[in-house]
């Protein structure tokens, strides 16, 4: 077998296999974003901070410098970390019970900073490494294990819609929403991610990368029937696209 | 001639590669990997394949590799 | 009778199930019981291990010192438990998984069950748990093979009684594999 | 009386929180007690209660202080790092005086450490882990029925008090399965709480604060506070003694720790040597004059734990040099197994020869220390 | 002299004076809450939060039942207390600091729920109880002793419209931005408080009045200069106007 | 050397610790310590620094985390309520083993408190506020002069134990305003920091982390810190004596107390009694070894502080029975005036007989306890 | 007749009731009150006073009542 | 010398700024010097106290047990330190605002002064303050006047600066006034 290699393993992951349950996208959005460091030729410049979350062990999955930050701050590590290093790049990588539960505050105040930093955000709707308790992303009338009767606005309120919430602010250069359930939207993704990436080079500012993903595990499917969800559902309740760009 | 390899040790067998061959290639093997898993396998020694790389831009576990 | 279990595997294989089973069973038996779980990292695909103590008397210290039998799910367990094992005490693996690990452990009894074989044969991979267990309530008599069938109402959630029969299938396979080996 | 029926720890703690007239729970989602919050989401609304997951730690505490602040049984649970995220509003609510249970599953720590066992909060709970001189009145179960009964009790400590109350268990108590025996009924003692902010209907505006601006206003609202810890260490010091009568060795330990201590003391009896066990079931007030008696009678002291020594520090300023204290203690999730304080037991006992019994320093995976 | 009064002090507010600076628009917004209040018959039945800040001792100078929560916490603090007596009229009285800065996810969160309460933020773009440090609202460009070169954006980031912001959640009934600067504008504002009072009678949800006060001490400026400001350059920068009414 | 002049305790720790090579602040505003982000926030872009007014404590530790991992030497400082809600930040910050400098001008507490003069949070500083079993090195000035000095010598100790450090003073310490001669240039020792995540150019990459999911590997990183804090025991105990050498009674108090206590001392030399000044400078790790010796040369202590008796047990458990200890506290922001500890003085020295010289429990404001 | 009345010890003299008089009948006084504080006074003794109560909605220390 | 000086008023009256003033100035003559507030609440309108001593010597504790002096420019801080001043010490009050204290502390002196209306006349209520500092400059000789004006310019704050003749006429008709009442 011969022919040139068009698909492999991008430097910035590490050899460590990554322990997600099959078919999560916290797997394809780890490659997604080392691909772009790779391509972005990022590697040796770059520092990156994981949240408390599944994603929590991403500082073994990746082979540039990491940081594992305490559960929603990592915006203020990666606010820490860019003020000492403005030459850097830094990236940090949060789900949605760490960016738009614990860590509002710290999420609000970067982009409003302007923060020169990229955050990539993974709402999948639920807290996956702590059981599927509900988040705030949690769709009405879903069930988690917290809302076993399906979330009921009445008593636990409505989804937040962080991009929208961001895009309010001065600060941010980029915000958009994605999903990497189909051949396009897993292009798109990179693509954003690539543009979140470059406008910190560029030193626009904060931007933000809003990922439709998933969890088989907790929302008990199987993997393709999550991106179909996604597809059907959540982006309903979670428009795509570009929210700002300046 | 365009041709994948997935590394069955990787695999975790979610069976996303499989529906997103647009030439569905992909098949589930029998039997499991050491770590426990199910796998995938290319069928009919991926006749066809285009090297599109769509089985391996959403395989979670960076188990595929394509060549053109 | 005092029995100190440790049930380990992976994660998802349901080691917690049928440690819990071995509990309620025992409890239906009227014996004290205590049941406790450690795991892995957080995220799924880590360790998942049980203790059950099953005694006629009070039980003190949760946490086993020298386990009277270790039943493992997967290869990695029996690195981390079996030399604990009380001399003449049993493992329990799953041959379709883990190797003899009678290297590990020399004077303690192994016994093979090929419990995912057995599953996918009952067409369920996911009841190999059900197979061990069984296996190691016909091999120890800790407690009846009909106290542990009782108990999977009370183990299984709602949403999965209707797989009782299977389960229960399961049990009583693995219980028949190893009383052929007797 | 029901049956004996199985139980997790973490929901014997809800039912005996229910049992005990809790009727609001305001948490936050943390390994090794999510039952704790799962149970909750389905029990409260079934008995008009409420429920609600809050958006982390800082806010479960603040709701804790505003449902509390209207006189209603309420209670946040976490585990550790959480656990440190309440300590400002754990303060607030001591110095506000108002009644809440707050239980920590405490896990492998420090940092985001582990899930699994450890004890090594407890200077946090006992000593103040945030600011000011303010104490919690801190309970130590270590059994399923222990849980039960203790997260009722709590509610009437607390209402008795106007203090907030912690349970500190760990993730061994909170994940472990045994039998209990569910009481039919649970001794619940209901206060009139005429400061609750309920409305001011028929009297003068109450007010719910911790700001006193003029330094001897705090100082009183301090005394007042002090004299109520004064008070609690009359009453409300509990502990359990199990053959320390003829001991020569007492071991010291709470909880999941103290159960772990049984066995090797039963196993050390066994040998014939005399072992003894002193389980302080209250932390603060901490059963000191209990320890220090058996200080004068000559007894020594090993005191176990999962922390590199937090509760020795109680001991030994208990017994204030009267008798010779030695550690054992494992940590970051390590749980000692019965052998190993047994190993310690017989170490100690064995060359025992009225002065220090030294030669203790061993190995990499525990801490000793023998002072006198 | 005789004549009917037409004025007087509200029964909602307690004999005690208040300490506020000189022409500071705590006053004003006190005295409007407590008329409302009593206009509506609530004196009885309200439990008031109030926040850390220059108006921590409003639960002296109000005569309802008062908590004096933590700082930012107030809206977490007011969801105890509603959750436990859904019947009673519970507000909660914060600054800008508090509820814009340090109590961010509390504030974001109770409006997602829909929570049941009504907030009133005076936004008066400083930190006044601690001697006039930035504020997250504080406009660019100006003094204050932490940008004491004037808000820079590049480090200190843009200011946060609280109200454009919680506009974007699905939990409040009401979002409102009022300037008690004119005659109009007071008359304004107490219509603004009185429906946010009211949809919670009505048990429609988060209703939210944000209200551009002064704070001439620190804004070195005589107080009719800062109801100046205010209407030249705070309004421009913070729109007035109703931004969800449902 | 420059000439002496006159500056504010805030200020001195902000010049101090420029001096000692700070080039990142992250900090959010709290009386009594506003003076320093205040100052911070001019003078860091004046050196090329970082300053950022952080949305609360939480996200100032956090950006402090993240700030010394990249080995820069940072810092925060806040005042009661403020620590205690970043202490979920300082225990990962220990755990990850970042050197970052902490400085909490303590308030009355507890609760929203006041904004006087307080040492309530002593407990906290060093027993370990947040969870899990790690340890503060800290630091007690009592003067302009050691505001400025600890300041910068905190950041050489951080980068040699890569540790955080914490300085503990207090209002009246924070707002004093005394001469100082401050320093042309301070001695500065930076180290080398090859695990910081500045990029991984050239090496494997680096990773900061608290999470340590094997409990082995978590026990072990916490006997790495015990060894820490036992070679900061060996090391970095600091202490001062005044006057102690023929003295029956030691005074044992720290920063501002220990200057209110001097002035008593003075006054009571002056009377003939034999009294001198014990005073730990740094409070982690305890100058116990010191107090000890004291105590078997029969000397008796008054451990003064304002609050209910926090290090008074650190100084119980140094002297381990073998003296008697007394105790004089004022809390929630209520100072101790220089008469009040003379008066104790005179009572303790004047009835001593030996034996525990009670009567000693006095009037409302005043907390005292003795133990033999 | 309408007419207006300012408690003296209430006011802290921040002058807004004096702006916001669309008759200009207030000014201050003279003098300090017992809190040290400088404070306003009708003038004219109130004469055209409408009653319009602006000043007294304006005054941040609920100083003044109208009547009307 | 030892001198150790408790100055008292309301918020917004300069008591801080008189404090720091009397402390450079004792700098400028090679004295020790410790100076420190207290704040009422931490809103405006509230206490504000600090207490200022001036040495010779090494100063110990910067609280006053027994202060020599105290200037009170409201009446509620008379209440709160007249009765713990030192016999024949001094205490100076804004007459203007303050009832003779006399009463309150009869051993020791009280010293009058009509601030507020002789900052009034200079034109600037503001400089008050000043004028109660010149009074106890004068009476106390604690340190000199010009060495007072002489600490103006690193006391005030930089966009005051163009007060300082004014603030030094306050200073100067203080020192006057208290010098007639010898
Ligand atoms: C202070 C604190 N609170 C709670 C937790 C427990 N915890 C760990 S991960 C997590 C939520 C994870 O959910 P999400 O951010 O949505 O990520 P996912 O696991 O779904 O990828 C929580 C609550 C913690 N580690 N620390
Ligand atoms: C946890 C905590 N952090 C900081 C403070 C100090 N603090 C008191 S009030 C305040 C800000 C007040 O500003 P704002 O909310 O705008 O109200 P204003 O005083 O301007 O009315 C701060 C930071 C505190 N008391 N508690
Ligand atoms: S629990 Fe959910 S989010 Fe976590 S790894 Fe599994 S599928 Fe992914
Ligand atoms: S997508 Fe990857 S992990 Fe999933 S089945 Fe295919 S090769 Fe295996
Ligand atoms: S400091 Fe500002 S906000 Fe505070 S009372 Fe004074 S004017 Fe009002
Ligand atoms: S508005 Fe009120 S406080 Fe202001 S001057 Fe007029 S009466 Fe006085």
């Amino acid at each position: 077998m011969t022919g040139t290699k068009v698909f492999e393993r991008p430097k910035a992951l590490s050899d460590i296999q990554h322990s997600y349950c099959a078919g999560c996208l916290h797997g394809v959005m780890h490659r997604i974003v080392a691909e772009v460091i790779d391509e972005m030729g990022l590697l040796e410049n770059t520092v990156g901070v994981c949240p408390v979350g599944c994603s929590v062990f991403m500082y073994d999955y990746m082979s540039c410098d990491m940081i594992e930050a305490s559960h929603g701050r990592a915006p203020a590590v990666a606010t820490g970390v860019k003020r000492m290093l403005p030459d850097k790049f830094v990236f940090a990588y949060q789900g949605d019970g760490d960016l738009a539960a614990i860590g509002t505050a710290e999420t609000v105040h970067a982009a409003a900073r302007g923060e020169n930093i990229s955050v990539i955000f993974i709402n999948n709707g639920t807290y996956g490494m702590t059981g599927g308790q509900m988040a705030p992303t949690t769709i009405v009338g879903e069930k988690r294990t917290t809302c076993p009767k399906g979330r009921d606005p009445k008593t636990a309120g409505y989804p937040i819609k962080v991009c929208e919430l961001l895009a309010t602010l001065d600060g941010p250069s980029y915000i958009t929403r994605v999903a990497p359930v189909s051949a396009a939207g897993i292009n798109q993704t990179k693509m954003a991610v690539k543009k979140a990436f470059q406008n910190q080079l560029d030193g626009k500012g904060f931007s933000f990368v809003e990922v439709l993903s998933n969890c088989p595990t907790h929302w008990k499917m199987k993997p393709i029937e999550t991106f179909k969800w996604i597809e059907e559902t959540a982006t309903v309740h979670f428009p795509l696209g570009v929210f700002v760009d300046r | 001639m365009a041709f994948i390899e997935i590394n069955k040790e990787l695999c975790k067998g979610c069976e996303l590669c499989i529906h997103f061959c647009p030439k569905k290639l992909i098949e589930m093997a029998d039997g499991f990997n050491s770590k426990g898993n199910r796998f995938s396998q290319v069928k009919n020694n991926g006749e066809s394949c285009t090297g599109c790389a769509l089985c391996a831009k959403v395989c979670p576990d960076v188990a595929i590799e394509v060549w053109r | 009778m005092h029995q100190e279990v440790i049930m380990a595997g992976t994660g998802g294989q349901g080691i917690m199930v049928i440690g819990q089973l071995l509990a309620y069973g025992a409890v239906g038996e009227d014996k004290n019981v205590v049941w406790f779980p450690s795991y892995g990292p957080e995220t799924r695909g880590g360790t998942a291990d049980c203790t059950v103590i099953v005694s006629d008397g009070q039980i003190g210290s949760p946490v086993t010192a020298v386990p009277d039998t270790l039943l493992a799910m997967s290869q990695i367990q029996i690195g981390r438990h079996a030399s604990k094992i009380k001399k003449d005490g049993f493992i329990f693996f799953n041959s379709t998984l883990v190797e003899d690990p009678s290297k590990e452990c020399p004077d303690c009894k192994s016994v093979g069950v090929p419990a995912s074989e057995i599953a996918d044969e009952l067409g369920n991979m996911r009841v190999a748990n059900m197979v061990m267990l069984g296996a190691f309530v016909e091999v120890t008599k800790s407690i009846n093979l009909d106290s542990v069938c009782k108990a999977l109402t009370k183990v299984l959630p709602s949403h999965r009684q209707d797989l009782i029969p299977l389960n229960e299938a399961a049990l009583r396979k693995g219980a028949e594999y190893a009383a052929k080996l007797k | 009386m029901a049956a004996k029926t199985l139980m997790k720890g973490n929901e014997a703690i809800v039912r005996g929180a229910i049992a005990g007239g809790c009727r609001g729970f305001f948490g936050y989602p943390i390994t090794p007690q999510n039952e704790i919050p799962e149970y909750m989401s389905a029990l409260m609304p079934e008995i008009g209660g409420a429920f609600v997951q809050a958006e982390s730690e800082v806010a479960s505490i603040n709701m804790v202080y505003g449902a509390a602040s209207t006189g209603a049984r309420v209670m946040t649970t976490s585990s550790s790092p959480g656990i440190s995220l309440m300590q400002e509003g754990i303060s607030y609510i001591a110095t506000a005086e108002l009644p809440a249970v707050i239980v920590n599953m405490q896990r492998g720590g420090p940092g985001l450490g582990n899930i699994a066992a450890s004890q090594s909060d407890y200077f946090q709970a006992v000593k103040g882990g945030g600011h000011g001189d303010y104490k919690l009145l801190t309970l130590a179960p270590w059994s399923i029925t222990e849980c039960y009964n203790f997260a009722a009790m709590a509610f009437d400590l607390a209402d008795k008090y106007r203090a907030p109350v912690m349970i500190l268990a760990d993730a061994i108590i909170g994940q472990m399965i045994e039998q209990i025996e569910v009481p039919e009924k649970v001794e619940s003692h209901p206060v009139e709480k005429p400061w609750a902010t309920n409305g001011c209907k028929g009297r003068k505006h109450n007010v719910i604060n911790s700001l006193y601006i003029i330094p001897k206003d705090l100082e009183e609202i301090n005394l007042k506070l002090q004299a109520k810890y004064a008070l609690m260490a009359e009453n409300e010091v509990r502990f359990e003694k199990t053959q320390t009568d003829d001991a020569d060795l007492v071991v010291v330990a709470y909880g999941a720790t103290a159960r772990i201590s049984k066995t090797a003391i039963d196993l050390a009896r066994k040998e014939g040597l005399k072992v003894g066990l002193f389980r302080p079931v209250s932390l603060f007030p901490y059963p000191s004059a209990e320890l220090l008696k058996m200080a004068e009678q000559g007894k020594k002291f090993l005191v176990v734990e999962m922390s590199h020594g937090q509760m020795l520090e109680d001991v030994k300023l208990s017994v204030n040099g009267k008798a010779e204290v030695s550690f054992y203690g494992r940590s970051g999730g390590m749980v000692p197994n019965p052998l190993e304080v047994l190993d310690k037991i017989r170490e100690l006992l064995g060359k025992s020869n009225g002065s220090c019994g030294c030669g203790c320093c061993c190995g990499k995976t525990q801490k000793t220390e023998v002072s006198k």
